[in-house]
């Protein structure tokens, strides 16, 4: 597995392959399927400052091709979470805790409360299922604010998960500017489904996050125009990932680390040997993951 | 896991058929219990179906035709499935079985290793053409719904399984008995990851997958999803 | 075909169904096999004052469930346009002329060249794969410049195309504010892809137009915000209708008029169907398509 | 349109098939036509694939493994597919026939209805199980390429399918001769609308589903793609 390690701030991956936030819920039922010691990194789903019920059903709805979801961060808050979730995550894989919240006292908090667990911390910037008027990344100075006072005051590496949505440059900008060096570009895509048969959306608060293979190529495009215009972030590729050339691809376009949400979730038995055939892609065109790191860039490794 | 299709069986205008494919039963496959079905061409998210039959290392499956699953079914040999999932439908004592629709699924299952009375309701009656039901059941075609005929009987444990409002009405209906309601929402993992198929009950927010899908009436709240 | 009718700046549409910009060319090859009279509007690939060759090959890229674009506007240029196209164009339907170019003065000069020919103009801010830069409507005063000039100097009833890429309320904020009354929700979404055999991008401009039936819930949703937003502007929702279902969807979630790019060019022989299946659609539902623009703003038709 | 798939036969390490299916000839089949075929649950876009063999009824591909299109194969009986399309090849007088790689497809369904000399080079071997060659060919595996053999030739006229490396190689070698080169670019409506498959000429950008496949070496810039 050498051809698949890398080092992101400090921190070493036996390969680049992170689950993402959310779909693997906080892994206790999805250890049961998948070793820690295959994977890369695991994210927890975000955790806020009290307890969240989440939204009312229905929470899914399918749609060609992908998923949209409108969970809403159900969550036991962070207390819970700290005495009975965290001190069991597995050491054997990086372990990222996403925090969420509302204001940065409540990212403060759960910051500081979750530090101990974790190896790395993400701040979930851009979840499209909880705030109204947006998420907090559309609000420039909100996600200056949490992003500094994180930076500020948490001593574990910090993620920006930045969204989709909005000007992606802005907000890389944005994270770099408050002492953010690792950036996931990104979370769900916005997106609504109605219903034919009564002319009423099928999510209660209209909106949803979609997932799935569809938004890899948009991903891509997110995270090679970050690449290039800041080349001194590290990025996590996130957004339609589901095969081992998609691993590959967010690499070449300038991903660090290789994130994957939804297709975890739906074949949690099929990441050991997802991870064996990306291993087996790098051999056979005898490039290792961290040279094709960011590779577009300089004209290609070929 | 993979497998073929063995038989893919229509009803007369084709609004249900049944599905059919070998299944070397590594885990117990109980009634209440459901497997998540794709092929490998799609839909992206396998969808869960109920068990309506296992015999003879044969799955069957009851399902309403008009989504993706089915689009996908028309050309595809293969199915890629995963389960048993959720959680078995308690044993009762000689219960009354209540079905709406493809609810009756899981209750066909339930009815050929329990001992039960059944009452299956339908809109459409190319359902019963389509199904095998026990003898001495009773079934009905809309109006009169299957829960008007539930009402005339004095059984204490009832299990109920169809579309939300007939649910509703169940609970409604028998608040003094004891129902079990077979609930339904569209799911994503199948096995309580993603909070997906929340359901709201006097111990908090569960999950239809990994908690149910056969739940108490009393424990339940059907109203958050309103 | 009484469900189908609509009215939309005074003109009358047969039905809701227009070909999108593009992907059905300039109609000659097109009208092979659809009959003009079949759908309620046409619209042209986008001219612009000069001819175009376009992009060097490749301009297309296939992904999972959709298609990445790189055309590059090639198109003869308004003069040969004007001579030897427009005056072709079948009256059966409601004739949308797209124009493009860099500056005020390119949207002026062709706009009022073609204006005698086309029913109503389409403004293309957003066409991703022509300016260094991004598109026209990621630059607020640029765009504003073009609609007012355009407003002001055409005659003919304008639509604005904007883009999916950036924010659609602003984007449609401005659209009002410079007279335009009708506003195309809208192009394809940016994406790239890259060979992981040599580890450079499949297109020269690394970026291109993500199109198919993955957009739908992403279209839905836009067309949504818009319509609560600025409920006196007609919409036009175009991206990854694929669809009868797709149709009333766009409808309920605020549009007055469906745009089909790619599946209208994959499959043209099934448009004449596709018309008769949203038709029965309707009648199932007791319900005109007038009647379901917007109606998930009120609560739904039923 | 839609036809059962008739039949895939797949050389033995899987890296080419051969499909077919029936075709009532509406419209005129010839050699250097293409169909756009895809399956009903996709690729989205349908592929272009040139015409590998017409006969009795029967159309045969010759298809390169490892794609979207084969992933959907491997699960779907029916194909949806649209054509004849494009131009036939020239009928040219005792031509040689130069392919490369799958690029043989065209080239042997010509060589079947023209009296014509063929040279075809593939990297890889098995090409050569799966497919038939008519009796007097040629044929070479690399590094000894099908242009290394065909700068022996005298022939005038020559007709090149391969790899695009491949093209611009014989372009250069070939200059003073009669040649024709079939080209391939993605497409996406495959009838000259979208302005997917362009290709630069003398005349201006042509596109190849709509003017090509075939082109005269003289008449296209090949530089213009890198
Ligand atoms: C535990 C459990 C057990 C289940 N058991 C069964 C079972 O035994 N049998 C069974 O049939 N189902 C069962 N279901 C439901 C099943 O999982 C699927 O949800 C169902 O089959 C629909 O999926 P689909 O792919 O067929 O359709 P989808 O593609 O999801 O579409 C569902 C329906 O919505 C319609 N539709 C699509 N778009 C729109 C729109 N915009 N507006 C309005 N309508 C639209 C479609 O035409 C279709 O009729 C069960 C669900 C659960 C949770
Ligand atoms: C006129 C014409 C005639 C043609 N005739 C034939 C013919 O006779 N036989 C034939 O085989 N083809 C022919 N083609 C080519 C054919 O149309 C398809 O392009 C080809 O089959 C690939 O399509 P696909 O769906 O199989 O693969 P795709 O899914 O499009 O993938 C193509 C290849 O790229 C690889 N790939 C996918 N993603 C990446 C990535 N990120 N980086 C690097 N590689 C990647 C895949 O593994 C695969 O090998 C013809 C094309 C034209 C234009
Ligand atoms: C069911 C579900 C729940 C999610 N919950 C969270 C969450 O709690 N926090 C978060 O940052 N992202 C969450 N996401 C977003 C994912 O982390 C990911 O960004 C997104 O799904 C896109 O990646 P994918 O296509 O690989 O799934 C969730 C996504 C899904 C589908
Ligand atoms: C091949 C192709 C060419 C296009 N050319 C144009 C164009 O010239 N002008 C324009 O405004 N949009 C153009 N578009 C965008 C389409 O009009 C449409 O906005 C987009 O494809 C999304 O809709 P769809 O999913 O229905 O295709 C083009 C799209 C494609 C696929
Ligand atoms: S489907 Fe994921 S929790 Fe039930
Ligand atoms: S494929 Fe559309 S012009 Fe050739």
């Amino acid at each position: 597995m050498e051809k698949l390690k890398i080092e992101v701030a400090g921190i070493e991956f036996k390969n680049p392959i992170v689950i993402a936030s959310g779909p693997a819920g906080f892994g206790d039922e999805f250890f049961k399927y998948v070793s820690p010691s295959t994977i890369g990194g695991f994210t927890t789903k975000t955790v806020t400052p009290q307890p969240k019920d989440g939204n009312p059903p229905p929470r899914l709805v399918y749609t060609k091709g992908g998923l949209l979801n409108s969970i809403g961060l159900q969550n036991p808050g962070v207390d819970t979470f700290v005495r009975e979730v965290a001190p069991n995550l597995p050491k054997e894989t990086v372990r990222i805790i996403s925090i969420g919240g509302e204001s940065v006292q409540d990212f403060l908090e759960v910051g500081q409360k979750v530090e101990e667990f974790a190896d790395m911390i993400e701040i979930n910037l851009s979840c499209p299922n909880v705030r109204e008027g947006g998420t907090i990344s559309s609000n420039e100075k909100l996600s200056s604010e949490i992003l500094f006072a994180c930076s500020y005051s948490l001593s574990k590496p910090l993620i920006a998960k930045l969204s989709p949505d909005g000007d992606i440059l802005k907000q890389a900008e944005v994270a770099l500017k408050n002492g953010i060096k690792i950036v996931n570009v990104g979370n769900s895509l916005q997106g609504a489904k109605f219903n034919i048969n009564d002319g009423k959306p099928f999510l209660k608060r209209v909106v949803g996050g979609l997932s799935g293979p569809a938004l890899l190529p948009i991903t891509l495009w997110k995270v090679y125009q970050v690449k290039a215009m800041f080349p001194q972030l590290e990025i996590i590729g996130l957004g339609g990932v589901n095969n081992p050339k998609d691993v590959l691809e967010c690499a070449i376009a300038g991903a660090s680390l290789v994130s994957m949400g939804t297709h975890a979730m739906i074949d949690p038995e099929g990441i050991d040997d997802f991870i064996l055939k990306t291993e087996k892609l790098l051999e056979e065109r005898k490039v290792s993951f961290k040279e094709l790191v960011g590779c577009s860039h300089r004209g290609g490794y070929r | 896991m993979e497998a073929d299709v063995k038989a893919m069986k229509y009803s007369s205008r084709k609004e249900y058929f049944l599905l059919s494919f070998e299944y070397d039963e590594k885990d117990k496959v109980e009634p209440g219990q459901f497997f998540r079905l794709k092929t490998p061409t799609g839909p992206y998210i396998a969808r869960p179906y109920s068990v309506y039959d296992f015999e003879d290392g044969v799955l069957t499956f009851l399902i309403k035709s008009g989504g993706e699953f089915e689009e996908h079914l028309k050309t595809s040999k293969k199915i890629i499935f995963d389960g048993p999932l959720g959680n078995a439908i308690p044993s009762l004592d000689n219960p009354l079985l209540i079905a709406g629709g493809v609810g009756y699924a899981p209750l066909h299952f339930y009815a050929k290793r329990n001992k039960s009375h059944l009452i299956v309701g339908s809109k459409d009656e190319e359902l019963f053409n389509l199904v095998d039901i026990p003898p001495a059941s009773v079934y009905t075609v809309e109006p009169t719904t299957a829960l008007d005929v539930a009402k005339h009987s004095p059984t204490t444990n009832i299990i109920a399984c169809g579309p939300i409002k007939m649910l509703s009405r169940a609970k409604e209906m028998f608040r003094d008995r004891n129902l079990f309601l077979i609930l339904e929402e569209k799911m994503a993992c199948g096995r309580g990851m993603c909070e997906g198929c929340a359901v709201m009950t006097s111990d908090g927010v569960k999950f239809v997958c990994k908690d149910g899908p056969t739940f108490s009436a009393k424990e339940v709240n059907l109203n958050w999803r309103n």
